[in-house]
C-alpha cells in the first residue's frame, strides 16, 4: 500500500506539474493564479498521501495550514490583480 | 516509488526557481515563487521536518507570497512607465553563471563530503526533555534551550515593524497602513471573509497547543491568525488600527515583553538568565508561547500591512 | 578547548545584551517623547553594565562565560567575553552615548507634541543598534550572531534614510540587499559546519576543527558574506552613498560601529574557529583586498567634491587596514594565525577608527548644518566659525593618517612591524603610501577650512557647544588613543592562548 | 475488510488522479480563461475529494478521517470563492500579460 | 543515493540559481524573489543536514531543524523590510530600477 501511495502522490504531482505550463504561457494574470490554485490543491493532496504513506497523522496538519494560507495568498493575488 | 517521488520534485522545484528567475513578467515570477512555497514544503515533508513543512507552508506559501504579491501590484501601479529591461550585457551574465555554478558546485560538493555517521544533537536534545515538560524537541530548543535565539528572533520582528513603518512619508505618520477599504466587496469575498477566519483560529489555537507534544507551536499558530486577520482587513470588515495606537503596539510588544520579563526572572528565582524552575517549566513555557502567538499574529499581519499610507492621529492638522 | 564553565559576573553579559532590548521594546510601547526618555535612561544603565563586564574581564584578566537558561553548549548558548570583546564593548558604549547627546538636538520631541516620525525611529534604532552590537560582541555561537547580525541590520537599514529622500532610499534598499546576500551565505556556512561538527559553539568548534573539505568550504562562504557586510572592496558600493546620505549621528554610528559589528565576527571565525586551518594564501587574498580598498577608497576619498561622501569613502580605505592583519598574524612556526601585534594592531585600528570616523561624521553634520551645505570647495571660514568642529575633523583626521599620539598611530605602527618582521614589506608599503593619501584629503580639507572666506560667512544655524563638544571629544580620544600602548595589559589577548 | 479498504482506496486515488489530470488537461487545452477557471475547479476539486476519500478509508480513527474531510470542506470553500474572484478579474481586461 | 543526499543536492543547485538572479536582475522585486529562492536552498542543505542527524527516535536533529523555523521568520521580517522600501521608492520616483551609478549625489545633512 505504501508504494500504491507514493505512486499515487508522484502521479498528481506529475498531473500538477503539467498545468503549471500556465505560469510560463500566461496570457492573463487569471490564468497564471488558476495554476497556482491547482497547485495548492494539487499540493495538498500530495501532503495527504505522503502522510498516509509515511503514517505520521501530523502531515495533516501540514496540509490544513496549506489549505487555509494557500487560499489566503489566492485571494491577496486577486485582490492585487485587480486594481 | 519513494525516490521517483523524490526525484520528481526536487527536478520540478529546480525547474520552478529557474521560472522565478527566467520569467520576464514580474507576477508570473512572484506566482512561480508561491509554487516554489508550496513544493519547499513537500521537500520538508520528505526530510521528516514537519515542523519545518509547517513554518514553510504559512510563511513561504503563504505570508511571502501574499506579501511579494502586494508588493508587485503596488509597484505595477506606481510605475506608469514600463522600463526597458536594463539586463547585464551577456559577458556579465555568463560571469555570474560561471561563479554561482563554482558556488553550487562547492556546496554539492561540500554535502556529499559531510561526514558519515552524521553529528547530531538529537540524543542531547532527547535526554532534556523531561526537564521541559514538552513532548517535541523542536518547540523544546525553540523555547527552552536555544530560547535566546528565539527571544532576539523576536526583537528582530520588532526592529522590522518599526523599519517598515519609518519608510512611510512624514505626513501620515501615526495612521493606517494600507489603502482605505472599498466600500463594497464581491459577496464571494465577504461569505469567506465571515467563515474562514473562526476555522483559522480553530485551527491556530490547535497549532499552538498541539506544539507542545507533536509538530506545531507559537510560529506557525501566530501565522494563521495572521493571514486570518488579513483576510477580514482585505473583506473591508475591519480596518487596520492606527500605528500609533498603544494598544496595538501593546498587542505587538506583549509576547517579547513577557518572554524578556520571564528571562530576567530567571536570573532571580532560577539559576540564570531565560532558565526556568524545574516545576514549573511547563506552565511558563505555554504562558509564554500563548502571549508569543497573539503578539507573532499581530506582528506578520502589521508588517504585511506595510508603512502608514492615510488616516493620520485626528490631532494633527493637515493631513 | 572545551566547554568552559560559568564565570562569576557572567550574569553581567546579559545585562549589557537584554538591558537594552529591554529599552527598545520599552520605548517602542512608550511613543513619542516619552521614547526619547526611556532611550535616555536605558543608555546610562546599558553603558553601566559594558563597562561593569568590560572591567571585569580586564581586572581579572580572565574571559566571563555565561549559560544563557542554564544550558551548557552545544545543546545550549553561551556568551562569552574576551579580552577583544570587553574593548569592543566599551568602545560602542562610548560612542553610543556621545552620539546621543549630539543626536539629541537633531531628534527632539517637544513637551506635549505629537509623536513624530523620525525621532521616534531614531531613538528605537539606536537602543535597537547598541543591543545588536553587544550580542555580536557576546555571543558565542555561529546561530546566534547571524539572529545578532539580522538585529543590526535591521536597525542599521532604517536609519540609513531616516530624511526620507528617495536617493536615501534607493542607497538603504541597496545596503539591505548586500546585506541579506552577506547573512545568507554566512547562514550556510555555519549550517554546514554544523554538518560537519554537530555544534555551532566557537570553543567547541576550533576544538573540533580537523580542516574538513566541507569546512573550508563553509568558512569560504561565510568569509564572503561578511565581507560584503564589512564593504570590502569589490563589495564596497553600497556604503558611501548609505552612510553619506543617512542624518550625521546616524552616519557616525554607522561608519564607526556598524561595519566593525560584521567584521568582528569575521575575527571570531578567522581567529578563533579555525586558526589553524587558514593558509597563508587566503590570508594574503584579504589582504591584497584590504590593500585595494586602501588605495582605491583614499584615491577616489580625494576626488569627492561633498565632505560627507569623503568621509565615507575613507571609510571603505580604512576598512581595508583591517583586513591586512590576517597575512601578517600568520605564523609558519605554529601552522596558521596567532594573535601578536598583528591582531593588537587590527583592534587598535577597529577603535581609533570608531571614535575618528565618529567625531568627523558629526563634525562634519555640524559644518552642513551651520554652512547649509557641505561642499568642500566652498568651506573657507568654517574654521573661524566653527573651530571646534574644524578641528574635531583634524584631530580625527591625524588618526587616519597615523600620525602620533593618535590610536591610527598605533594601529599602523602595529601592523608595519608585524610586516617587517613577517617579511611582508609589501603590505608595510601600503600601509604608507595609504597614509600619505588620507593626509592628502584630511590636510586638503582642512586647509580649506582654515582659508579666509572670499565674503563673510552667514551662519544659516546656530550650534550649540555641547554637540561640537560631542564631536570634539571623539575625535580627541581617537588622537590620543596611542598613550594606551603605555598601559602595562594586553587587553587584547584576555582569553585566547599565548601567541 | 482490510482487503475491501484497500482495494476502494486504489481505486477512489486513482480515479482523483484522473480527475487532476483532466483538470491540467483543461487548464492547457481549454481555449478562454473562464472555461479553463470551470473546468479546473471542478476537476481538482473532486479529484482532492476522492483522495481524501481513498485516505479516510484506510485513516485509523474516526477523528482521523474526520481531519480529512476538514481539508476538504475547506479546500472546496476557499476554492469556490477564489474561483469567484478570479472570474471577475479575468472579466476586466487584461493588463501586464 | 538516499534521499537526504537528493535534496542536498537539490539545495545546491537553487542556492546556484538563486545567487544568479539575485546579482543579474536590474529590478529590485525580482532581486528579493531570488532572494527567497536562495534562502530556501540553504534552508533546505540545513534541513539535509537535519535529517542526517535523526537519532533518539526523531525523524531528524532538532536542533538544526527549529534553526530553520528561527531562520524561516528572520526571512520573512527580511523580505518585508525589502518589499516595503521598493513600494515606498516606486511610489516616490515612479521607477523600480536601483541599478545607478554611486558616485557623489546631493550630500544630505
Amino acid at each position: 500500500m505504501t508504494e500504491f501511495l507514493f505512486g499515487g502522490a508522484l502521479a498528481v504531482l506529475l498531473t500538477v506539474a503539467l498545468g503549471l505550463v500556465r505560469i510560463l504561457r500566461g496570457p492573463g494574470d487569471a490564468d497564471r493564479m488558476m495554476a497556482a490554485q491547482l497547485l495548492g490543491t494539487g499540493g495538498i493532496a500530495v501532503l495527504l498521501l505522503l502522510g498516509a504513506a509515511v503514517g505520521d497523522p501530523a502531515v495533516v496538519d501540514v496540509a490544513l495550514t496549506l489549505a487555509l494560507l494557500a487560499a489566503f495568498a489566492s485571494i491577496a493575488f486577486v485582490k492585487g490583480a485587480a486594481k | 516509488m519513494a525516490f521517483a517521488f523524490d526525484l520528481a520534485l526536487v527536478l520540478l522545484t529546480v525547474a520552478v526557481a529557474a521560472w522565478t528567475i527566467a520569467l520576464r513578467d514580474g507576477f508570473a515570477a512572484v506566482v512561480a515563487f508561491v509554487v516554489y512555497g508550496a513544493l519547499l514544503a513537500l521537500a520538508w515533508v520528505r526530510l521528516g521536518a514537519i515542523d519545518v513543512a509547517l513554518t514553510e507552508a504559512a510563511i513561504g506559501a503563504g505570508l511571502t507570497g501574499a506579501l511579494l504579491i502586494g508588493a508587485a501590484a503596488a509597484v505595477r501601479r506606481a510605475t506608469r512607465t514600463a522600463l526597458p529591461e536594463q539586463r547585464p550585457d551577456l559577458g556579465t551574465r555568463t560571469l555570474a553563471a560561471v561563479l554561482c555554478a563554482a558556488v553550487a558546485g562547492s556546496i554539492a560538493a561540500g554535502v556529499l563530503l559531510l561526514p558519515e555517521p552524521a553529528p547530531s544533537l538529537a540524543a542531547d536534545a532527547a535526554r532534556h526533555l523531561d526537564a521541559t515538560g514538552l513532548g517535541n524537541p523542536v518547540t523544546a530548543v525553540l523555547i527552552a534551550y536555544r530560547a535566546t535565539d528565539t527571544l532576539l528572533e523576536k526583537v528582530v520582528l520588532v526592529l522590522a515593524i518599526a523599519g517598515v513603518w519609518s519608510f512611510a512619508p512624514d505626513g501620515v505618520w501615526g495612521g493606517r497602513p494600507g489603502p482605505a477599504p472599498a466600500a463594497s466587496q464581491p459577496g464571494a469575498l465577504l461569505l469567506l471573509a465571515r467563515v474562514l477566519p473562526p476555522v483559522g483560529v480553530v485551527v491556530g489555537a490547535y497549532v499552538l497547543w498541539a506544539g507542545a507534544d507533536h509538530p506545531g507551536g507559537a510560529f506557525q499558530g501566530g501565522t494563521i491568525l495572521a493571514a486570518m486577520v488579513l483576510l477580514v482587513v482585505m473583506a473591508g470588515l475591519a480596518d487596520v488600527p492606527r500605528i500609533g495606537s498603544r494598544a496595538l503596539r501593546a498587542m505587538v510588544l506583549a509576547g517579547p515583553m513577557v518572554f524578556l520579563a520571564v528571562g530576567f526572572a530567571g536570573v532571580v528565582i532560577a539559576d540564570a538568565f531565560l532558565a526556568y524552575p524545574v516545576p514549573y517549566a511547563k506552565p511558563i513555557i505555554l504562558a509564554i508561547e500563548i502571549v508569543l502567538t497573539l503578539s507573532i499574529a499581530a506582528t506578520l499581519a502589521l508588517l504585511l500591512a506595510g508603512p502608514p499610507e492615510r488616516d493620520a492621529a485626528p490631532a494633527r492638522p493637515g493631513q | 578547548m572545551s566547554v568552559a564553565a560559568p564565570t562569576p559576573g557572567g550574569v553581567l553579559l546579559a545585562f549589557a545584551l537584554f538591558v537594552p532590548v529591554a529599552g527598545l521594546l520599552v520605548a517602542m510601547l512608550a511613543g513619542g517623547r516619552r521614547s526619547e526618555q526611556v532611550a535616555m535612561a536605558v543608555m546610562p544603565l546599558t553603558f553601566a553594565a559594558s563597562a561593569a563586564a568590560a572591567w571585569r574581564v580586564v581586572a581579572h584578566a580572565a574571559p566571563l562565560e555565561y549559560h544563557l537558561g542554564g544550558w551548557a553548549p552545544p545543546l545550549g548558548i553561551a556568551l562569552r567575553a574576551d579580552g577583544l570583546s570587553a574593548i569592543m564593548m566599551l568602545m560602542t558604549a562610548v560612542v553610543m552615548v556621545v552620539t546621543a547627546v549630539y543626536a539629541r538636538a537633531d531628534f527632539r520631541t517637544a513637551p506635549g507634541a505629537p509623536e513624530t516620525r523620525g525621532p521616534f525611529t531614531f531613538w528605537l534604532l539606536l537602543i535597537g543598534l547598541w543591543a545588536a552590537m553587544n550580542a555580536v560582541f557576546l555571543a558565542s555561537d555561529l546561530f546566534t550572531l547571524f539572529v545578532a547580525m539580522e538585529l543590526l541590520t535591521f536597525a542599521a537599514v532604517p536609519m540609513v534614510c531616516l530624511d526620507g529622500r528617495s536617493e536615501q532610499l534607493t542607497a538603504a534598499l541597496r545596503y539591505l540587499l548586500f546585506a541579506l546576500l552577506g547573512s545568507v551565505l554566512y547562514l550556510l556556512g555555519a549550517a554546514l559546519l554544523y554538518g560537519v561538527y554537530g555544534t555551532l559553539d566557537i570553543a567547541l568548534l576550533a576544538a573540533r576543527m580537523d580542516g574538513a573539505p566541507t569546512a573550508l568550504v563553509a568558512c569560504s562562504l561565510m568569509t564572503a558574506g561578511l565581507a560584503a557586510k564589512t564593504a570590502l572592496f569589490p563589495l564596497h558600493l553600497w556604503l558611501p552613498p548609505a552612510h553619506a546620505g543617512a542624518p550625521a549621528a546616524a552616519s557616525a554610528v554607522l561608519s564607526a560601529l556598524v561595519v566593525k559589528g560584521s567584521f568582528f565576527i569575521t575575527l571570531r571565525l578567522w581567529f578563533d574557529v579555525m586558526p589553524r586551518d587558514v593558509g597563508l594564501a587566503a590570508a594574503q587574498i584579504l589582504a591584497a583586498l584590504g590593500a585595494a580598498a586602501i588605495i582605491v577608497g583614499s584615491a577616489v576619498a580625494l576626488r569627492q567634491a561633498r565632505l560627507k561622501m569623503l568621509i565615507a569613502y575613507s571609510t571603505v580605505a580604512q576598512i581595508g587596514y583591517l583586513f591586512l592583519m590576517f597575512p601578517l598574524a600568520y605564523s609558519a612556526e605554529h601552522g596558521g594565525l596567532t594573535g601578536g601585534a598583528a591582531l593588537a594592531g587590527g583592534a587598535m585600528q577597529a577603535v581609533s577608527h570608531a571614535f575618528a570616523k565618529a567625531g568627523m561624521f558629526m563634525a562634519a553634520g555640524l559644518l552642513y548644518a551651520a554652512l547649509g551645505h557641505d561642499r568642500i570647495a566652498d568651506l573657507a571660514g568654517a574654521g573661524r566659525a566653527l573651530p571646534m568642529s574644524v578641528i574635531a575633523f583634524a584631530l580625527g583626521g591625524i588618526s587616519l593618517v597615523g600620525l602620533p599620539p593618535s590610536g591610527g598611530f598605533v594601529a599602523k605602527w602595529l601592523l608595519l612591524s608585524a610586516a617587517v618582521e613577517s617579511g611582508q614589506w609589501w603590505w608595510a608599503l601600503v600601509i604608507a603610501v595609504g597614509g600619505l593619501l588620507a593626509g592628502g584629503y584630511v590636510f586638503g580639507v582642512v586647509m580649506r577650512a582654515l582659508a579666509l572666506p572670499p565674503a563673510p560667512l552667514v551662519l544659516q544655524a546656530a550650534i550649540p557647544r555641547r554637540r561640537e563638544a560631542a564631536a570634539l571629544a571623539l575625535s580627541l580620544v581617537a588622537a590620543l588613543l596611542g598613550m594606551t600602548a603605555l598601559l602595562p595589559i594586553d587587553v587584547v589577548h584576555i582569553g585566547r592562548g599565548s601567541p | 475488510m482490510s482487503a475491501l479498504a484497500d482495494a476502494f482506496t486504489v481505486v477512489a486515488i486513482a480515479l482523483g488522479v484522473v480527475f487532476f489530470l483532466a483538470g491540467s488537461v483543461g487548464l492547457l487545452r481549454f481555449p478562454d480563461a473562464l472555461t479553463r477557471l470551470h473546468a479546473l475547479t471542478k476537476a481538482d476539486n473532486l479529484g482532492l475529494g476522492l483522495v481524501v476519500l481513498g485516505l479516510a478509508a484506510q485513516a485509523g480513527s474516526v477523528l482521523g478521517a474526520l481531519k480529512l474531510l476538514a481539508v476538504w470542506v475547506l479546500v472546496l470553500v476557499a476554492g469556490a470563492t477564489v474561483a469567484r474572484l478570479i472570474a471577475r478579474a479575468a472579466h476586466e481586461p487584461e493588463r501586464g500579460a | 543515493m538516499s534521499t537526504a543526499t537528493l535534496f542536498g543536492l537539490c539545495g545546491a543547485v537553487l542556492i546556484g540559481v538563486g545567487l544568479y538572479g539575485l546579482i543579474v536582475h536590474p529590478q529590485p522585486l525580482r532581486k528579493i524573489v531570488a532572494f527567497n529562492v536562495l534562502g530556501g536552498g540553504v534552508f533546505l542543505v540545513f534541513g539535509v543536514i537535519a535529517r542526517r542527524g535523526a537519532g533518539a527516535g526523531f525523524g531528524g536533529d532538532p536542533v538544526p531543524q527549529a534553526l530553520i523555523i528561527t531562520g524561516l521568520v528572520v526571512a520573512f521580517a527580511a523580505t518585508a523590510l525589502a518589499a516595503a522600501l521598493v513600494v515606498q521608492l516606486a511610489r516616490r520616483t515612479g521607477t523600480v530600477s536601483i541599478a545607478e551609478d554611486a558616485g557623489a549625489r546631493e550630500s544630505p545633512p
